[in-house]
């Protein structure tokens, strides 16, 4: 009788391991990585309003939408100093405005840059051109997640393909154009 | 089987658990040995995963080599097995009996081996399991048309049906080892691989149809998994490759590898273990004459390949031709054509037929000659495609030559461990060619 | 209600088994069962036993990996076109590779739950009853008969060439 | 593919092993952190500046004196392409091999990245800019001070334009003497053109213009005054129109690349040149053909019957009476003085070719004095011959030698070494640790071409700028920096410059330039309007050129060899390497040379029967001596070349210059004679007669085509004039037949190529345009004799012969023909290449497992596969393409008709109207192909010249019989036929 255990086991697991494969890439990072300066978004283009291609400016004329220059950060900071005011952020952490401030002016001081932690990044077999999405009419958030509700920014979506193909196929207007959404050498080369 | 032996029920019984008994040492030196090759190819392959492919003999244009060469091989072995379990089966050969366990005990360990070549030779082969239809996020499927997918499910369907082959024919006599050895721990797993068998009529009738089946089943699958390897090639548009003759010339290629090894492991086993009761003349007799008869069928291959090249008068098919008789492989190819066309002829006498010295070296020949004749088809057919430009001469790597020696270790390995644990001739089928027992016969 | 009671004979020869067999059909038993280390065709066709079902798994089997072949290479083909050499998306000559092998593939496995099923499952011979040599030498002939006709069976059996008769009660 | 953070085997490396092993610990496997990569961004921007739009810089190339005008891609910060300038009159919007490579000189990793003193371990060690250039002036300042000025020597190759002038004017301050030197320095035209015209300078060829070129070892397609420039000429020449088509004679004894291409290689005997053009002349003026008053030359020619000639110099009478009925019968041009066969008598040879240009009424039309090239500004051979010998009596004290290399391009015979060795003071400008450098006290290191500001004038009617498309990769300096910063150091010329930065010195002098070309306009617009077209034209007054009575001086007469061996020995200069110069960059050297497609390395060129008579084959190692040294090498059979000639080429064989050419092939410069022009005083590269013995060993020649012939499979075809103007003859070839499928719709696009067979020379400037483009790693010799070359497009080239038994050479072009039936993707089991709705043969790399069957399954053999994961040596990876992935080991790739490119262009039409015309977008290779032998476009767009073209009467595809349907039409030889 042993037998029927080890096969119904091996089933078990065997489609355990399908799901697992479905699954594998579907656990996405729920909080996002240490920067070197807590900048929040949801201070700057949640409470301020700040639009995001104000600091991101090239999101719609190429496929990169660029980070902003030390330059941009202290265009506004050199106005704006912060108050000396604990803020407690979303992942609990506690900073002072006024300290955060200070480390983007001393960057521009000794006139270097700032290391940002990449937080979405696609393998390089991938090419996603930011500018066809937004003149598309796209919403950042659709990829990036409701950033302006972050404090610490993280991969909202697992960027998989699948994510980005589910899109592709809601979004095409007609057959043909499913097929160019859908045709390999669209992303990949 | 002859029928003026002296066997009876209970020695049938006695002398095969006899061939279970414990390993003796030099069973452990050659175990250790296999073992250690096993070890060479493991670490050839890993070191061939870390650096790349390149470290194989690979070039240009010669995409295959000596992997798909084995695979190939390994595939052609495996064939024996199942003809002479299924096919002799239902032919009611009666040769079969007495080897048929360690023909399907080779296919399975063969196809085990075979099957481990097409991961082993891919760019990428820890995404080997890209080849399976699996749904993942990616929603994306394999090609069901690259013969590559159809060799996917020709060689694991094999691997599946010959293995369950093998396992449920082996039920009876398991039981009756079962019956015989006294250590629990053998008992209990013995118990487990007989299902319980009792050997009740009950039993005997769906048993008996059930093989029936599986023999039925497994026939057209033999001859579609060879079928199957040689669309790799011949669904391909190289000159050399691309032939409708390959299916039906691969499958007597398999058929004749597989007999020649077949022979080649029988004879030594035959004498170690003093099986000539079981194993006798009359059945090396029988494969020698297919071995006759197929080596005929590969040999005729041999001639129409020339033939249809020469009458099609495609330069690509004809120069491809003249290359492999006269090139750089042409060594090669004259091998191959000696050791499955010419060295088979002797066995046109009775006398080479039922002389086991001659048969064994017939034998090694045969396999030295159907491996090259892999390597031919392959290798040589790339070197010269089409393009002129890109000819190129393939040499093999020491890794590639590991990985091979490597791969006879494995089955040999897999082999000397189902010597010494499952009956390696039929228990029940011996005795059911026996005369029963009756009253009269005291 | 009495108990059932199983009797097994022990023979070394088949022809006493057929004997047996002969005699116990012609007194009236008829749940009888042959333990044998070889298939014995004579007692196949003393004891006439309902054709085995598995044929039907077999059956079943195949038309069903036909179907699962055949269908999922066209529905996965479907899913997602992918154009390769001009070739239509859904091509059904190179599926048939696939929907052959999967016949095989499928048919055997049902095969060999059919064998599972009728062979090992149902009609399970009871343990008592068993005896090593079965797989051996011995034949064994098993009578199920109430408790009182027990004695009656011992009879038929020794008389037959039984060389051993052993008793036991068996369940269901 | 990021490395580990704690270094050794790292995680994806492990799961490659264990992935196998079982598929549940990749699987668990993958849901672990990824590698933390970060993002670094400006502190402040460069203006206008846009992430991952390219910007392009116009500059001149630098590679050779030719000057062709560049374009350089700009992506981030960094150069990642050279493409031709179409605004630049020389080249025209194409390159050759050696300027798409230019960019590995940029990225060296053997760059020498900061000043360099010698210390004192007697190792040059690297020290600051402030240190190397106090000590260059403080030694300066004490020889001007004792008044030896004069024993100071800047020593430069061809620096014409602004930077000449400040050597010039600051040499001059400080009383050194400037030499100008270049490797191939063409003295003998000048001198021949003085004579025949009293002009010392080196005219403009119109090849364009001609319908029939006569060329006496000309190599002009590969190194000769203007590669690219007569390229393109003969691009017109070889463009069939209304059933015609220009004709091509090359005479020299062993076929060049440029030969091949011709449509008739006449094989003088070495050195008798002269005759055959004298002879030429004399039957056209015999037969009356002669379009000027030969009066003057007349009696000079008269004695050289095409009998006498053809005893003289090997060529049948026949051949000459049929050149001479053709010279006159076309438009033609006769060039001459190809490197290679500049003898004793090589001026003598010229005289005799201006004769014959003459008397066809050539000169003013094909050969234009009015506009000239500046190669011209070289010192005389002489001049360079005499400071060896100042050098090696001691009477130089400070070379500062600039972008020369005379070591190694120097024949070893003239004892160059020795002479600069006795200087105690070597400056070197040099990039690279080459032999001169290796001897110098000071390394002050220039910056590379696409570093710097600066121009060149190629020609008197054109000034081209070089601009700076990034900053300096390494610790370097341009030289025009340096010297302005010298010039304030040394004590009398600390006036002499008033600007601080050279960047402002060539705006000053610039502003001339306008005042000259565009008095009214303003200069900075004047400036931007330069920079973006990279140069400007200068209009010239016709210049009327007549024979000079100079003419009747010459006595012409055999050339002298020296060295007693029995074969005539050539050495040519190598269109991947030019000088040696071009050796130290891995894409030329894994670029197939055309001919023999060997690779890395040297070999010497022998007739297949001289092979046989010495008994040995291709491969084999032969000693060749000359009595001044000897050099042993590898023996390519060739029937290209004359039993009594064998060859090497020039480039190969150097001592240092970095690991890619350091001890790799032999320099035949070692084995040449110190002999010069009679009449110029050229160094005569074809003055030695060498012994030639067996050396008994044999290894593969490393190449990467092995086969000759095309064995009778039509792969590279051709159709002559005569088949061409009559398609009745050849009718029937072209049937449609009945298709299984029906045939592939295309929506939206069919992207197609047309290769011209007629026009392709066979120059690999694609080849490498397609390296730079394509992220394609280089091998190596070893990896390319296992035949693993990377290369996406390859030139196959077949020796056949044609029914006269004469050499038939072809040259095909071979990438992936994009099929429509495409026998790779159906056996792909994982849709890892696949038929795009635009009809492109995807390879998506990141898909791909590595079975291999597509190239197996590959009509063409086009497919590559990475057997390893190639590296790129640190900093040469700066140069990848971002929009191109770099494959890691156990991928297929292949040509993509570069789809980046196809990419960029749509995605550029949909911000615009949506629709991409025909020239939108180029392929890497089109845009490189310096003959336009290479067409891209859309079959759809009905317009499109690729449309056209693909109907064309020539159109064929390759291996039609496999019926793959390719997307690239090959368009079919023409053939002459000799009627």
């Amino acid at each position: 009788m042993d037998n029927w255990i080890k096969v119904t086991s091996i089933f078990v697991l065997s489609g355990l391991f399908l799901f697992g494969l479905y699954h594998s890439s579907a656990i996405s990072d729920s909080k996002g990585p240490m920067q070197p300066i807590l900048f929040s978004h949801k201070i700057h283009a949640g409470e301020n309003q700040i639009p995001c291609q104000y600091c991101h400016s090239f999101a719609d004329v190429s496929t990169n939408p660029g980070i902003p220059s030390v330059q941009k950060c202290i265009g506004c900071h050199s106005q704006v100093h912060g108050k000396d005011e604990d803020y407690k952020t979303d992942t609990g952490k506690v900073i002072n405005f006024k300290t955060e401030i200070d480390k983007v002016k001393d960057y521009w001081q000794r006139k270097e840059p700032i290391p940002w932690i990449k937080v979405t990044d696609m393998p390089e077999y991938v090419r996603f051109n930011h500018k066809r999405h937004i003149k598309r009419g796209f919403e950042c958030q659709t990829c990036h997640g409701q950033v302006q509700e972050m404090d610490v920014v993280y991969k909202a979506e697992r960027m998989n393909m699948g994510f980005c193909i589910t899109c592709h196929e809601e979004n095409a207007d007609n057959q043909e154009h499913l097929t160019q959404l859908k045709d390999c050498l669209t992303c990949h080369y | 089987m002859s029928q003026d032996t002296k066997l009876t029920y209970s020695r049938v019984t006695t002398d095969v658990v006899a061939m279970l008994e414990k390993p003796s040492v030099k069973w452990w030196a050659l175990f250790m040995i296999s073992l250690s090759f096993v070890g060479i190819g493991l670490i050839c392959f890993i070191y061939q995963v870390y650096v790349g492919l390149g470290v194989a003999g690979y070039r240009h244009p010669v995409f295959w080599g000596t992997y798909i060469t084995d695979f190939v091989f390994w595939v052609g072995i495996a064939h024996s097995g199942t003809l002479i379990s299924a096919i002799l089966y239902l032919f009611r050969a009666r040769f079969r009996m007495s080897i048929y366990r360690i023909a399907e005990g080779m296919t399975v360990f063969a196809v085990l081996t075979a099957g481990l070549f097409p991961i082993m030779h891919l760019g990428r082969p820890w995404n080997f399991y890209w080849l399976f239809p699996y749904p993942n996020q990616r929603e994306i499927w394999i090609n069901f048309k690259s013969p590559l997918v159809w060799d996917v499910f020709a060689v694991s369907t094999y691997l599946t049906v010959s293995s369950l082959f093998f396992l449920i024919g082996m039920i009876p006599d398991i039981a009756a080892i079962r019956d015989k050895v006294t250590e629990k721990p053998r008992r209990i797993i013995y118990s487990i691989l007989s299902f319980g068998w009792k050997g009740s009529n009950w039993e005997w009738l769906h048993y008996g149809r059930a093989y029936l089946y599986f023999a039925a089943l497994a026939t057209p699958l033999v001859l579609s998994v060879h079928s199957v390897v040689s669309w790799d090639f011949a669904m391909g548009n190289v000159p050399g490759w691309h032939t409708t003759i390959f299916a039906p010339y691969f499958v007597a290629g398999a058929i004749f590898s597989g007999l020649g090894m077949v022979i080649t492991l029988t004879i030594p086993i035959r004498k170690i273990f003093h099986l000539e009761d079981y194993i006798t003349l009359d059945n090396y007799d029988g494969m020698a004459k297919l071995i006759m008869f197929t080596s005929g069928i590969v040999g005729y291959a041999y001639a129409v390949e020339f033939f249809m090249a020469w009458y099609s008068s495609s330069p690509f098919e004809w120069q491809q031709f003249m290359y492999r008789a006269v090139g750089e492989y042409a060594l090669f190819y004259w091998i191959m054509v000696i050791c499955n066309v010419v060295i088979p002829i002797p066995l046109w006498f009775s006398k080479v037929r039922r002389n086991l010295k001659w048969l064994f070296i017939i034998s090694i020949f045969i396999n030295i000659g159907m491996w090259f004749e892999r390597f031919n088809i392959i290798v040589i057919s790339l070197s010269r495609d089409f393009d002129p430009a890109a000819w190129g001469v393939y040499k093999i790597s020491w890794v590639e030559a590991g990985i091979t020696a490597g791969s006879f270790a494995w089955f040999f390995m897999f082999f000397l461990i189902f010597l010494k644990t499952l009956p390696s001739v039929s228990i029940s089928e011996i005795k059911e060619i026996l005369p029963v027992p009756k009253r009269g016969d005291k | 209600m009495s108990l059932n009671q199983g009797v097994v004979g022990v023979y070394s020869y088949v022809d006493s088994v057929l004997d047996a067999v002969r005699k116990l059909k012609a007194n009236g038993y008829e749940n009888l069962r042959v333990f044998s280390p070889v298939p014995l065709h004579e007692v196949e066709e003393e004891i006439d036993l309902p054709p085995s079902p598995v044929r039907f798994f077999t059956l079943f089997g195949g038309l069903l990996g036909a179907a699962s072949g055949f269908a999922f290479t066209v529905l996965t083909s479907a899913a997602w076109p992918i154009s390769v050499s001009a070739k239509p998306i859904v091509s059904i000559p190179p599926y048939m590779v696939i929907v052959f092998e999967l016949t095989i593939l499928f048919g055997a496995i049902f095969t060999l739950a059919g064998l599972l099923v009728n062979g090992f499952l149902r009609n399970r011979a009871p343990v008592s009853m068993y005896d090593k040599r079965f797989s051996d030498d011995k034949f064994g002939v098993m009578v199920v008969c109430p408790t009182e006709n027990i004695s009656s069976v011992q009879d038929i059996l020794n008389s037959t060439g039984a060389e051993e008769v052993k008793v036991d009660s068996i369940d269901g | 593919m990021s490395k580990g953070k704690n270094g050794g085997i790292n995680r994806r490396d492990f799961l490659k092993v264990i992935g196998v092993a079982g598929g549940t610990a990749a699987v668990t496997g993958a849901c672990s952190g990824e590698p933390v990569e970060q993002i670094i961004p400006y502190v402040i921007p460069p203006e206008s500046y846009i992430p991952a739009i390219p910007k392009f810089y116009s500059s001149t190339c630098r590679e050779c004196p030719a000057g062709c005008g560049i374009i350089l891609k700009n992506r981030d910060g960094r150069a990642i392409k050279v493409e031709g300038n179409p605004n630049s009159p020389i080249n025209g919007g194409s390159t050759c091999a050696r300027g798409q490579a230019s960019l590995q000189g940029l990225y060296n990793p053997d760059r020498n990245r900061s000043p360099l003193k010698l210390n004192e371990f007697g190792r040059l060690a690297p020290t600051s800019w402030e240190t190397g250039t106090n000590d260059l002036s403080a030694k300066i300042n004490e020889l001007v001070s004792q008044g030896k000025g004069s024993r100071i020597v800047y020593l430069s190759n061809s620096i014409s334009g602004t930077l000449n002038e400040l050597v010039d004017k600051w040499t001059n301050a400080i009383g050194a003497k400037h030499y100008t030197y270049e490797s191939f320095s063409y003295d003998s035209i000048k001198e021949a053109n003085s004579i025949s015209f009293g002009i010392d300078e080196i005219p403009n060829y119109k090849i364009e213009n001609a319908d029939y070129v006569l060329s006496f070892g000309a190599d002009f397609l590969e190194t000769w005054l203007s590669p690219n420039q007569y390229a393109r000429g003969f691009s017109k020449l070889k463009t069939v129109k209304n059933g015609k088509v220009g004709k091509f004679v090359q005479v020299e004894p062993r076929m060049s690349l440029t030969g091949a291409s011709a449509d008739d290689w006449v094989a003088v005997k070495p050195g008798t040149e002269v005759f055959l053009a004298l002879g030429i002349a004399n039957a056209i003026i015999k037969n009356g053909g002669a379009k000027k008053d030969a009066g003057l030359v007349s009696g000079m020619v008269s004695s050289y019957t095409p009998e006498k000639v053809s005893q003289l110099t090997d060529v049948p009478a026949e051949t000459i009476n049929q050149i001479a009925k053709d010279f006159t019968k076309f438009k033609s041009v006769a060039l001459g003085g190809g490197v290679a066969l500049t003898g004793t008598n090589a001026t003598e040879t010229l005289v005799a070719i201006n004769i014959l240009n003459y008397i066809a009424g050539n000169i003013g039309k094909t050969v234009d004095f009015s506009d000239t090239q500046l190669i011209s500004n070289a010192n005389n051979f002489k001049d360079i011959l005499k400071l060896l010998e100042d050098m090696k009596s001691g009477g130089v004290d400070v070379l500062i030698v600039h972008g020369v290399n005379p070591v190694f391009t120097l024949p070893k015979s003239l004892n160059a070494e020795e002479a600069i060795k006795k200087v105690p003071y070597i400056v070197s400008f040099a990039s690279f640790m080459d032999e001169t450098t290796e001897l110098s006290q000071l390394v002050l290191p220039d910056n590379h071409s696409v570093e710097s500001w600066g121009d060149f004038q190629p020609t008197k009617s054109y000034v081209s700028i070089i601009q700076p498309a990034m900053r300096p990769v390494f610790n370097t300096q341009s030289v025009g920096d340096t010297l302005i910063s010298l010039s304030k150091k040394v004590d009398s010329t600390k006036e002499l410059i008033n600007e601080e930065t050279y960047y402002d010195y060539l705006r000053s002098a610039w502003k001339n330039v306008a005042n000259y070309v565009a008095p009214n306009k303003q200069f900075d617009l004047f400036w931007n309007d330069t920079l973006r077209d990279g140069g400007v034209e200068i209009n010239l007054p016709e210049r009327s050129v007549e024979l000079s009575s100079a003419v009747q001086s010459v006595k012409f007469a055999e050339p002298e060899f020296k060295g007693d061996g029995e074969y005539y020995f050539i050495t040519y200069p190598s269109y991947k390497y030019y000088d040696g110069s071009g050796a130290n960059k891995p894409w030329l050297q894994e670029l197939p040379e055309g001919l023999t497609t060997s690779v890395w390395d040297s070999y010497v060129d022998m007739n297949t029967e001289t092979a046989k008579k010495m008994g040995v084959r291709e491969g084999s190692f032969i000693n060749i001596q000359s009595p001044q040294g000897e050099i042993k090498t590898q023996v390519f059979t060739y029937d290209g070349i004359r039993p009594d000639t064998i060859a090497v080429a020039i480039g190969q064989g150097h001592t240092a210059y970095g690991r890619y050419a350091k001890d790799r092939g032999v320099n035949p410069l070692d084995l040449l004679p110190n002999m010069s022009d009679r009449l110029s005083g050229g160094f005569a590269f074809l003055s030695s007669k060498v012994s030639v013995s067996n050396a008994g060993k044999h290894s593969l020649l490393v190449r990467t085509q092995y086969t000759r012939t095309q064995h009778e499979r039509g792969v590279a075809q051709a159709i002559t004039l005569d088949q061409l103007n009559h398609p009745d003859d050849h009718h029937g070839e072209h049937h449609d037949e009945p298709d299984f499928y029906p045939p592939r719709e295309y929506p939206n696009h069919r992207w197609a190529m047309n290769v011209d067979l007629n026009k392709c020379t066979g120059c690999g400037a694609c080849v490498t345009a397609c390296y730079a483009e394509n992220n394609i790693p280089f091998v190596g010799k070893a990896q390319v004799a296992k035949r693993r070359d990377m290369s996406w497009i390859r030139i196959e080239r077949y020796f056949d012969k044609d029914e006269n038994g004469r050499m038939d050479t072809r040259f095909l072009p071979m990438m992936c023909q994009q099929c429509g039936n495409a026998p790779c993707e159906p056996v792909c089991p994982v849709f890892a290449t696949y038929h795009n709705p635009e009809g492109l043969n995807g390879m998506i790399y990141n898909r791909c497992v590595g079975t291999r069957y597509c190239a197996n399954n590959c009509t063409y053999k086009v497919r590559k596969f990475n057997w390893y994961t190639y590296k790129f040596p640190e900093p040469l990876n700066w140069q990848l393409n971002p929009d191109v992935t770099v494959r890691t080991k156990g991928i297929m790739e292949k040509c993509t008709f570069c789809v980046q490119r196809i990419k960029y262009g749509t995605d550029i039409a949909k911000d615009g109207d949506g629709i991409v015309k025909d020239g939108d977008i180029l392929t890497a290779c089109q845009q490189a192909c310096p003959t336009d032998a290479i067409v891209f476009g859309d079959l759809k767009d009905t317009t499109s010249q690729v449309a056209k073209l693909s109907h064309d009467d020539r159109g064929y595809k390759v291996f039609e019989v496999i019926n793959t349907k390719p997307g690239i039409t090959y368009l079919k030889k023409v053939k002459w036929d000799n009627a």
